[in-house]
């Protein structure tokens, strides 16, 4: 699956883009921010209120509920303020 | 029911020029009876900040500005839409967005308009970043409960 | 509370330039967020409307929309407001009336716009007569009872 | 008083602009289109339906019941179809 990052998720992570194999447990929105948490200092802090996280896959806005594509772009950003 | 204007969405770096966006849906045209234009601009009151930075999400915000468009010529009987939304560094003055809004009738055209800025503002992937005057680390702007709820007024889309 | 700022009325027979009235508003600024502008123009989807002759009521047309201008910089916080009608012969495709309001917020700028535009339509004393193509006599547009509906949004004025 | 004239008013009326001497029992705007209704076959076609005829004095709407002033400029047009 492929990862990306934006504004101050992206500052926390430490990164724009990457790629990880999602363990199989690892099916929704939730599931995917949960598990990220766990992956160090940087996640931790990108994640620390994982409600305030928007996702999009593919290009689209999801809920948190939604399933995961089992492939695919998943991009994970703050509210946005353009405009 | 006429047929529906294709809406044209760019996201660039560049300035862009209104008038020849509005030249683009008016000119040689009779069936034009309003066109509205809303720009946002860079701004600073305090003499504080020496730079705002839009990040976007390349793909996904020229898809999502789309989208929301064809949400806006579903909605309203327009004869032409255009939206811009610059990214990188700007300095205040500089133009950030625009939407150009062209309708037989006048309500439909500022609808439009009023209703795209709401949805851009919270809903493309784009994100602000305040660089104060001074060279301090930068800052991301929050977001707005208010513009989330301002979205209610447009029912579900 | 900013400082009210002073409308900027005209009336004339001559086109103008919406992107220089913008640049009036805006140039050198940093306090300005939002820019709306809304042109109104001759419209003739059928192809027989030769001309439309707009008359009006030199002197009471400024002072009215002067009127007008002032109770929209009272009710929103402007930065800056221009109104423009023309007057004479105008043909389809051609600008009759222009709004530009300019604000720290979006929300002021499209209100005082729109707010502008329902008074200037039932309040401005302008006739507008439809010179058809072909020659025969001209024909009075008649008021449209929307138009008078339309100001009861805004409340008293 | 000075009258002035708009649109199909001026057309029916067919004329401009006059000076007349009012009556003294003309004193409303009211009393003052009645009485001019009276004046010639294009003052009764201009104000055949007296209530649609929109009133300026001095460059301000006035409403039909208000006092006519001593002297200044009345304005007798249709309903306005700017903007």
């Amino acid at each position: 699956m492929k990862l990306v990052y934006f504004a101050w998720v992206r500052e926390r992570i430490g990164r724009e883009i990457e790629t990880v194999a999602l363990p199989q447990e690892v099916e929704t929105v939730t599931d995917l921010l949960t598990w990220l948490k766990g992956r160090g200092d940087g996640y931790a802090a990108a994640l620390e209120y994982p409600e305030v996280i928007r996702v999009a896959v593919d290009h689209e806005h999801v809920e948190h509920e939604a399933k995961l594509p089992a492939d695919g772009e998943v991009a994970l950003f703050p509210p946005m303020t353009g405009g | 029911m006429a047929e529906r204007c294709q809406p044209l969405v760019r996201v660039e770096a560049e300035d862009f020029d209104i008038a020849a966006e509005i030249d683009r849906l008016t000119a040689g045209r009779k069936d034009v009876g309003a066109v509205v234009t809303f720009t946002g601009r860079c701004r600073d009151e305090s003499g504080r900040l020496a730079a705002l930075e839009l990040e976007h999400y390349p793909g996904m915000a020229e898809a999502e500005i789309g989208r929301i468009a064809d949400e806006a010529v579903e909605r309203w009987p327009l004869t032409g839409l255009t939206v811009i939304h610059r990214f990188g560094k700007l300095r205040p003055g500089e133009n950030i967005v625009l939407v150009v809004a062209a309708s037989t009738h006048r309500k439909a055209a500022l609808e439009a308009a009023d209703f795209l800025m709401d949805y851009l503002k919270s809903r493309a992937p784009f994100w602000k970043k305040e660089h104060p005057a001074g060279g301090e680390e930068g800052r991301w702007v929050e977001a707005k409960t208010e513009d989330e709820k301002a979205l209610g007024r447009w029912g579900k889309v």
